[in-house]
């Protein structure tokens, strides 16, 4: 497979959230902020290129019955390694990221491309699957946080411009759609949208 | 006391209360025999029954053209003299064709030589069913239902005998004229089968807006501590079955079983008056009582016609259409049948021919149910007719009769009462054929 | 799907999955020797820049706190967690109390401090639970935390709703008056500091 | 050597299930197992099921996860270890227990254990057994917890199952909206209704 | 650094790892149950509709019973022959021969059949059917209210020009269609056939005329026309053998009421009728040559 | 020969009630009338433009929904209206004219047209809307007007905090009874939302909706008599004697919209549950959510989010509650039956 169409495949035609809708909780947790969003999304494409490449090059050692203990023992030694180094180094988000960070080893993407690509695949494609599902997941989250942000902070990225504050777009903004309420709603819309556009190429 | 039960509805308007202004005071016409009589052979629920006549055969009134070759059966009787001229599948007021003898009336009107009048208390009381079943009586409450089966099927286990004079259908008023105008058949007809059945106890049912017959019904039964009168409050469906059976004797017919299950027989007015000429003429069912009215018909009547007149002649009798009808009847407006052609006979069960030029019917293109829950609070059966209706469009057939599609009895009053003008009916009788069909399929593997 | 990996037997699994582990702890741990110092002195600098905002140029030294306020028998109580002394030039320059009342969605953690003079020195919500855009503003919102700035720290302070000078946030009164309650509770606690 | 957490009363247990249930539902709005929530919630047998299973789990992994921690990491000083020590335990756990079901209970297996795979990457499990380290529970409150929260995420998905039932049956959304998107969008509506036990406190 | 804690932490997981692989292990030999490998195996070679036109409870149910032997390996109607052949491969035995099947809908009234009434109400054919015995005059022909697109899960029917008409490029031959329709007007045909008589009307040559004027008049045109002997008017209305139709089209061509398919152009039928002429003259020709030369050898 | 050509066939029965959806929807807007009409002497014109806002925009929103998905217009039920008008009854009179905007394209958009439109959502619209709003905009659904309040009928209001007033039960949210005597309940001279303040004029619809027999009594009966019987046995605040509980109790009951959601919003029909023992749970599951939430809940009132939180239990109650069919035996002697 090219590159190109593995990428294609990561972030739209098989993007883990919007088409396999695996990996919702933070996609649906970590999205308040553009800011999380990213942080969110770069810390797992970390792991998943991580446990891909190790879990593609142990691939014809791990016996089958114990495939997915190994598989998680791996996932979880990278996870525990970026929640580290985050703390280490940017505490800020990791914060902010709290309990979804450690929860990465549950993200069913990571397994999922685990066992459905890493464990038959060599290391390099492994590795490019795992940038391209990673960027797709980022995709994903940094779509949710911009439109939340925006429309329940009414700011747009906050954390990179303007300190904390980010741009302030307008005032009273709709508070609730960084509650959790609203990050159902607009996974809704976001997949609404994508389903629409998808069966108009379809009918092309 | 005013005997009624749960559920029902309050058809009409305030100023005309079931919309039976227009006939309930005009007493019975008799009118002319036509020139041409068509009878299909299915004219009660049941087998068919089979010409016993062919075309040429000259025929006389009362004499029987169809014999009853199974037991669910009743046969048919010429209601002229005259001469078959066709025995041929005719348009039937179910829409399909059925076999029908038609015969050609020479309006000599001579009597069969069967019909005369027989000694009741000389015969035995498989003689006197017999009797029933050779005068093709069925019911004439609108089911026709054959009534030496419910008569015999009951023996034993009835204690109660019950005459539907509830007519709660709106517009009809055969009934009510035949109850003021001729009570003593009724009476003695319910005299007869509480002495065929056995029973100790024969019960009249009739609603309050007929309240004019209580006094001559009250004198007729004067003095007989077995029968009694029960005014009804004016509810529809007052006149089904279950419902009067519940109202009167506070049983409840189980679920799938018969009323002979609760211990009562339910006979309608005309039929027990039809039990009592059987014996006291003769004569087999060659009449009936038609109400001819809705708001297309000129001048809305109580007709009495002989058996297998065709819907035109009653028509013109009652001076034409005023208006181009949009909705044709047999029946009343809640149980009838929707016809598009006057070329229908009258049968034995028909009680109305109604034609509509109105908005009676208020259709609306794509309703949609807002779930307002009246149609469960009119559901006579305690149904609850929503649920029907979504689980039975989604074909899930175990819920729909779980929520009580197979106990509907197609009253109507939940499409009557819905707001949104949901076909709830039409869809219960799709259902409970899918269900049918579904059975019998199961039961052939 | 070949033959070789799904047989081996309990000691083939055995092994693998030991050797797994091995590489992944052994990783583990060392990069844990690495980042642990550096995660410890990050969330001491926190604690300090915050108490570095609120009086400045202050040395603080922990003091002990009582169990009463450690952990208060009533449940609504707010809790002290931790307490420092500033000196500045050798002066006595006040206190920094960490203190977490119970807000609208779990406990807040703040930092109060109140001068020698008696009168509070500053307020700093270092975590929270709070909903983003109401509660929530008791942390992101300078203005709001600023006014308890010079206000009497003798532990009456009220919002206006209950008769009193702190300005709710609008639309979440009930973070408001744990803010308070916190500012409070550290007040009374320096009190008993004397 | 061994250090645990303080004692807690039964009103504090209370009042933590209370909030696990209702004020900090893990679905509607700690966000924790999404994915199987919208997964197998197409049908209230089955919702019903894997809630059972999530409660089951979740109070097993609570109490094995709160050993690990406070008989081996903690004072082995090796609390960096908690995320990969913790879904070892608990995806070996479930796997052990989904044999030993199939084999034992086949009837209790048809009924829950076949949801069992899917548990071992539900964000629920891993989450209770680190919140409950992280905000220092007893023993007894870890166990009340994963269970509160298990039937937390139970009266979520069950709730939602006889939703989408109602929906599948008589609602009619635009193309485009059909399946996930109207799921989604009716999750929404039910967690700003569980907003409702916001701020909740009893005692 | 401290290698303490190092060591520590290899020896806490490598034993947890080690006595989760052993635990596991066990466990795997202690509680193995036997499952029928097959089952799952068999599953994923079918399509996984779950249309039921197999009759069994979904693709999984026929899994199971294909399995079981309680169903043939071509069961599956919807897959058709790879699918057969993919779970014979499975299941090691040769697939029967099958022969891809298409619903066909034998009336062509549609628009042209008279309306006895207006009917309102459930849009359901067998609601319909109960008012009146349907909207049309035809008791026989399709009412055109779609009971069977309704029923059919893979978009092949449609209503068009007032009748059901089948795609069947899209049918799949479940045969949903067929137990829907009130009239009986759908039945699965080999799809090699193309030759249909689209109408099954047995009233008689007038009465049929008047309902619909694409009834079928049993006039008996196509069978004598036809060569193969695979078209007959059996209870007044026309009916293909389709053992013996050869698809050759000629009876279309003579149909006077268009109710054969494929509906021959009037140019095609011109052409037909002029051909049978000619033949016929040349048939005659001949037989007159030949009775002229038997006359002429008798002569000699 | 007759001209048959008009005729049509169709199943029975052939007459319908004269009621249909629309006059339904009329009935319930006719009721809240009084209610609007108590508002407008309360608060002045301006409840009248936010509830004109409000209802412009709810049947503005479904027309252009309608468009977009090419449908055939749906707003002739007037349902858009009753949406409408109770969201406008659901916020503050303060409230600026362009919130209801939004309440009402969450309610109707989100809440009621992506779900197929009228009797298909399956929570109600115009409490989902006042939801979004609360969540969104906090701070301005609870700042309370005092009656009387002179505020512009357009435009922004100014400087709230002059002119805000505490509802009763903020007091009551503290143990206190409220200074608002019960007259000042009945007859709505309280700060509060648009439509709640006069519990006279809220009855007065009740009853002509019970009247018109567009509502059934089971819903408004059960929650409005669970939340009595609770408060009165169990007062938050220290009242003494049966009169002190008799005040507390109609206190609770004629303050907080409770009137106003009992009569109009749980009885929606179509979020609502239809059989009649279902509606009997339902209002009184709200009413025990109501006091739950006002006694213990971090909100300031819990009968919109009762209400919601029950309208998701609606099918369960549904399948739970069927009626005894005719013709069958009670549950009890089939489980004897059973038994035997
Ligand atoms: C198949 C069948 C069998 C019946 N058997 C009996 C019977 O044995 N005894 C009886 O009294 N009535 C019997 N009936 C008549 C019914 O009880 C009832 O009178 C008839 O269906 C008409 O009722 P309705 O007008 O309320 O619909 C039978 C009816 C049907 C359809
Ligand atoms: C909804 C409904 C309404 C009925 N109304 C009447 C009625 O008003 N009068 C009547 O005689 N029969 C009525 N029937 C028929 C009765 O149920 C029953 O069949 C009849 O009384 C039996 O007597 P028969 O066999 O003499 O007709 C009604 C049936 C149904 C289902
Ligand atoms: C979804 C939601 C979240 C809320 N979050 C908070 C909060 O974090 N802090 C708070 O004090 N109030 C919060 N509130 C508001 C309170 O429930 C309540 O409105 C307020 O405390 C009392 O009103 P007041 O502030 O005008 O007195 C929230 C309300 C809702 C609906
Ligand atoms: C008695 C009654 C009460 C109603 N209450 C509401 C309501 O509270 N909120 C609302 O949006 N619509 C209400 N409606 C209008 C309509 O039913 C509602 O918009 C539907 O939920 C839309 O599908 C009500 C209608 C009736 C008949
Ligand atoms: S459900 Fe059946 S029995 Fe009940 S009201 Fe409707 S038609 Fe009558
Ligand atoms: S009466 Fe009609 S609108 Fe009302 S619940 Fe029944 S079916 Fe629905
Ligand atoms: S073919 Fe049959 S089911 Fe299909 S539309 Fe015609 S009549 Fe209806
Ligand atoms: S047309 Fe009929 S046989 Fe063909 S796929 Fe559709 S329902 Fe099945
Ligand atoms: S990401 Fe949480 S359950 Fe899948």
């Amino acid at each position: 497979m090219k590159f190109s169409d593995q990428l294609k495949a990561g972030i739209i035609t098989d993007n883990p959230v919007f088409m396999q809708t695996i990996g919702l909780c933070p996609t649906l947790a970590t999205t308040t902020s553009l800011n999380n969003a990213i942080g969110m999304g770069l810390a797992a494409t970390a792991v998943l290129i991580g446990s891909n490449l190790v879990i593609s090059l142990l691939r014809k050692v791990i016996p089958d019955k114990v495939r997915i203990a190994a598989f998680i023992s791996i996932i979880a030694t990278f996870v525990s390694l970026i929640q580290m180094l985050l703390n280490a180094y940017v505490p800020a988000l990791a914060a902010s990221l709290g309990l979804f960070l450690p929860l990465i080893v549950v993200n069913c993407i990571i397994l999922g491309r685990a066992e459905a690509y890493a464990s038959k695949n060599k290391p390099l494609p492994s590795i490019l699957d795992g940038v391209c599902m990673g960027l797709g997941f980022t995709f994903a989250l940094v779509l949710m946080g911009f439109f939340r942000e925006l429309l329940g902070a009414g700011t747009i990225l906050s954390g990179y411009v303007n300190g904390v504050n980010g741009i302030q777009i307008f005032s009273n903004p709709a508070v609730m759609m960084i509650l959790p309420a609203g990050g159902f709603l607009a996974m809704g819309f976001i997949l609404a949208v994508i389903q629409k556009v998808m069966s108009g190429k379809e009918d092309k | 006391m005013v005997y009624t039960f749960r559920g029902g509805i309050h058809p009409g308007t305030h100023a005309d209360p079931g919309f039976k202004s227009a006939t309930n005071t005009k007493p019975i016409e008799a009118m002319k025999a036509p020139e041409q009589v068509i009878l299909p052979v299915s004219m009660h629920i049941g087998a068919p029954a089979s010409p016993i006549v062919k075309v040429g055969d000259i025929v006389d009134m009362g004499q029987m053209v169809a014999e009853a070759p199974a037991p669910v059966c009743a046969p048919v009787h010429a209601s002229v003299s005259g001469k078959v001229i066709a025995v041929e599948p005719r348009l039937h007021g179910n829409g399909s064709k059925v076999l029908s003898i038609v015969i050609e009336n020479d309006f000599e009107d001579r009597l069969h030589e069967s019909v005369h009048p027989y000694d009741f208390e000389a015969m035995t009381n498989e003689e006197r069913i017999e009797h029933i079943r050779t005068g093709g009586i069925v019911g004439h409450g609108g089911a026709t239902f054959p009534t030496h089966i419910k008569i015999q099927s009951g023996i034993g286990k009835v204690d109660t005998v019950i005459i539907n004079g509830a007519e709660c259908e709106p517009y009809i008023t055969s009934d009510h004229r035949l109850l003021l105008e001729h009570p003593e058949d009724m009476v003695e007809g319910l005299k007869l089968l509480v002495k065929i059945l056995g029973v100790k106890q024969g019960l009249i049912g009739i609603e309050e807006n007929k309240s004019d017959t209580y006094a001559k019904i009250e004198e007729l039964i004067a003095g007989d501590p077995t029968l009694k009168l029960c005014p009804l409050k004016c509810r529809y469906p007052q006149g089904a079955e279950k419902q009067l059976i519940n109202a009167v004797t506070g049983r409840e017919v189980p679920s799938g079983k018969l009323p002979a299950d609760a211990g009562c027989a339910v006979f309608n007015v005309d039929t027990a008056g039809a039990i009592y000429r059987r014996f006291a003429t003769g004569m087999p069912v060659v009449r009936r009582i038609v109400t001819v009215s809705g708001s297309a018909v000129a001048n809305p009547k109580n007709l009495e016609v002989r058996v297998g007149t065709p819907m035109e002649k009653l028509i013109d009798e009652c001076g034409g259409f005023k208006e181009a009808p949009n909705k044709l009847l047999m029946g009343g407006p809640m149980m009838g049948v929707a016809q598009y052609s006057l070329d229908i006979p009258v049968m034995k069960g028909t009680n109305a021919f109604l034609a509509f030029c109105g908005e009676e019917d208020k259709r609306v293109e794509e309703p949609q149910c807002i779930r307002c829950g009246k149609c469960i609070n009119a559901c006579p059966m305690h149904l609850l007719p929503i649920f029907m209706n979504v689980y039975g469009k989604a074909e899930d057939l175990d819920t729909a009769v779980e929520v009580g599609v197979l106990d509907c009895i197609e009253c109507g009053s939940c499409s009557y009462e819905c707001p949104a003008r949901i076909p709830l009916v039409q869809q219960f009788r799709l259902t409970k054929g899918q269900i049918m069909a579904h059975r019998a399929a199961q039961a052939k593997k | 799907m070949n033959d070789s990996k799904k047989g081996g037997g309990i000691v083939m699994l055995v092994v693998v999955l030991g050797l797994i582990t091995l590489i992944c702890a052994l990783l583990l741990g060392v990069v844990n020797q690495i980042t642990a110092p550096k995660i410890e002195a990050n969330q001491k600098a926190t604690l300090d820049a915050a108490m570095a905002e609120i009086i400045p140029d202050a040395k603080f030294e922990a003091v002990d706190v009582s169990d009463d306020y450690k952990n208060p028998a009533d449940k609504n109580a707010a809790a002290i967690t931790q307490a420092f002394k500033a000196t500045k030039d050798g002066q006595d320059a006040g206190y920094c109390v960490e203190v977490m009342p119970k807000g609208f969605g779990g406990a807040l953690t703040l930092i109060v401090g109140i001068n020698s003079d008696g009168t509070v020195a500053g307020t700093k919500v270092t975590a929270h639970a709070e909903t983003p855009g109401l509660g929530a503003k008791a942390q992101q919102d300078p203005s709001w935390i600023a006014q308890f700035a010079g206000k009497a720290a003798d532990g009456s302070l009220k919002v206006t709703k209950d008769g009193g000078e702190i300005n709710a946030i609008t639309g979440a009164t009930i973070t408001s008056r744990a803010v308070t309650k916190g500012v409070n509770t550290a007040a009374q606690f320096v009190a008993t500091l004397g | 050597m061994f250090e645990f957490p303080a004692a807690m009363g039964v009103t504090d247990l209370l009042s933590l299930a209370i909030a696990a249930i209702l004020v900090n539902n893990y679905i509607l709005v700690q966000f924790l197992g999404c994915c199987s929530f919208f997964g197998v919630s197409k049908k209230t047998d089955t919702a019903v099921g894997m809630g059972m299973a999530v409660i089951f789990v979740m109070a097993l992994a609570s109490a094995v996860s709160w050993a690990v921690q406070y008989f081996i990491l903690k004072p082995l000083g090796l609390e960096y270890m908690q995320t990969i020590a913790f879904i070892l335990v608990i995806a070996t756990l479930v796997q052990f227990v989904e044999m030993f079901m199939k084999k034992s209970m086949p009837a209790l297996y048809q009924a829950l254990g076949i949801f069992l795979p899917l548990i071992t990457t539900n964000c629920a499990v891993l989450g209770a057994a680190i919140t409950n380290i992280n905000n220092g529970y007893s023993f007894i409150g870890a166990v009340v917890y994963g269970v509160a929260a298990g039937v937390g995420y139970t009266l979520a998905i069950v709730l939602f199952s006889t939703i989408r039932e109602r929906l599948d049956l008589t609602s009619k959304c635009p193309k485009c909206f059909e399946g996930f998107p109207i799921a989604l969008i009716s999750a929404a509506l039910l967690a700003m209704s569980f907003m409702g036990f916001s701020g909740l406190k009893i005692w | 650094m401290d290698m303490q804690n190092v060591i520590f932490a290899v020896v806490v997981l490598f034993v947890m790892g080690v006595l989760f692989a052993v635990l596991l292990g066990i466990a795997a030999k202690v509680f193995a149950v036997e499952v029928d490998e097959r089952v799952p195996l068999v599953r994923e070679c079918l399509p996984g509709a779950n249309c039921g036109g197999c009759g069994y409870p979904g693709c999984d149910g026929l899994a199971a019973a294909i399995v079981a032997g309680d169903a043939p390996v071509n069961g599956c109607p919807v897959g058709g022959a790879p699918v057969a052949a993919k779970v014979a491969e499975v299941m090691g035995v040769e697939a029967g021969e099958t022969e891809r099947k298409v619903a066909h809908v034998y009336c062509n009234g549609g628009c042209n059949a008279v309306d006895k009434a207006k009917y309102e109400g459930l849009q359901d054919c067998t609601a319909a059917m109960r008012v009146a015995g349907g909207p049309k005059e035809c008791a026989y022909g399709c009412m055109g209210l779609g009971s069977c697109v309704k029923a059919c899960a893979f978009d092949a029917l449609h209503i068009v020009n007032g009748r059901a008409l089948v795609d069947a490029e899209k049918c799949v031959a479940c045969g949903k269609c067929v137990a829907t329709c009130p009239k009986k007007l759908i039945d699965l045909v080999a799809a090699a056939k193309q030759v249909h008589v689209n109408c099954k009307n047995r009233d008689k040559g007038a009465a049929a005329m008047k309902v619909c004027t694409n009834a079928c008049i049993a006039c008996g045109m196509c069978e004598r026309t036809c060569k193969f002997d695979a078209i007959h008017v059996v209870n007044g209305v026309a009916v293909i053998d389709y053992d013996k139709c050869t698809n050759c089209k000629m009876c279309t061509k003579v149909c006077p009421k268009d109710c054969i398919e494929p509906i021959a152009t009037a140019e095609q039928k011109e052409k037909f009728k002029a051909m049978q002429k000619a033949q016929a003259e040349k048939a005659k020709a001949a037989a007159e040559a030949k009775t002229a030369e038997a006359q002429s050898a008798n002569e000699t | 020969m007759y001209d048959l050509s008009k005729v049509v066939v169709t199943s029975s029965p052939h007459i319908k009630t004269d009621e249909d959806t629309r006059s339904i929807m009329l009935d319930v807007i006719i009721a809240m009338v009084p209610a609007l009409a108590i508002a407008v002497f309360t608060f002045g014109w301006r409840s009248l433009s936010l509830t004109a806002v409000s209802v412009i925009a709810s049947v503005v929103f479904e027309l252009i929904y309608n468009k977009i998905m090419k449908q055939k217009p749906t707003i002739t039920d007037l349902s858009a209206v009753v949406t409408g008008m109770l969201i406008a009854f659901n916020i503050p009179v303060a409230a600026p004219l362009w919130m209801p905007v939004f309440g009402a394209l969450f309610a109707i958009v989100i809440t009621k047209m992506l779900f197929g439109g009228l009797g298909r959502n399956f929570m109600n619209p115009a409490l989902a809307g006042r939801a979004f709003m609360l969540a969104s905009w906090a701070g301005i659904m609870t700042t309370w007007t005092a009656p009387g309040a002179k505020l512009p009928i357009f435009g922004n209001v100014g400087d709230v905090s002059a002119i805000t007033s505490a509802t009763p039960l903020v007091a009551l949210k503290q143990g206190n009874l409220p200074d608002a005597s019960l007259t000042d309940l009945l007859l709505g001279q309280i700060g509060g939302c648009i439509g709640e303040v006069s519990a006279l004029a809220l009855i007065a619809g009740g009853l002509y909706l019970l009247y018109r027999k567009v509502i059934t009594i089971n819903i408004p009966a059960a929650y409005i008599l669970t939340v009595a019987v609770i408060t009165f046995l169990f007062p938050k605040g220290d009242v003494v004697g049966l009169m002190g509980h008799a005040q507390w109790m109609l206190t609770e009951v004629l303050s907080g919209g409770l009137l106003l959601g009992a009569i109009f919003m749980a009885t929606d029909y179509v979020t609502s549950p239809v059989t009649p023992k279902g509606q009997i749970v339902f209002g009184i599951g709200c009413g025990l959510l109501t006091v739950f939430i006002r006694y213990f809940g971090g909100l300031p009132e819990g009968v919109s989010y009762s209400i919601l939180i029950m309208n998701t239990l609606t099918w369960v109650i549904d399948k739970k509650t069927h009626p005894r069919k005719f013709g069958y035996p009670a549950k009890i002697e089939k489980k004897k039956e059973e038994a035997k």
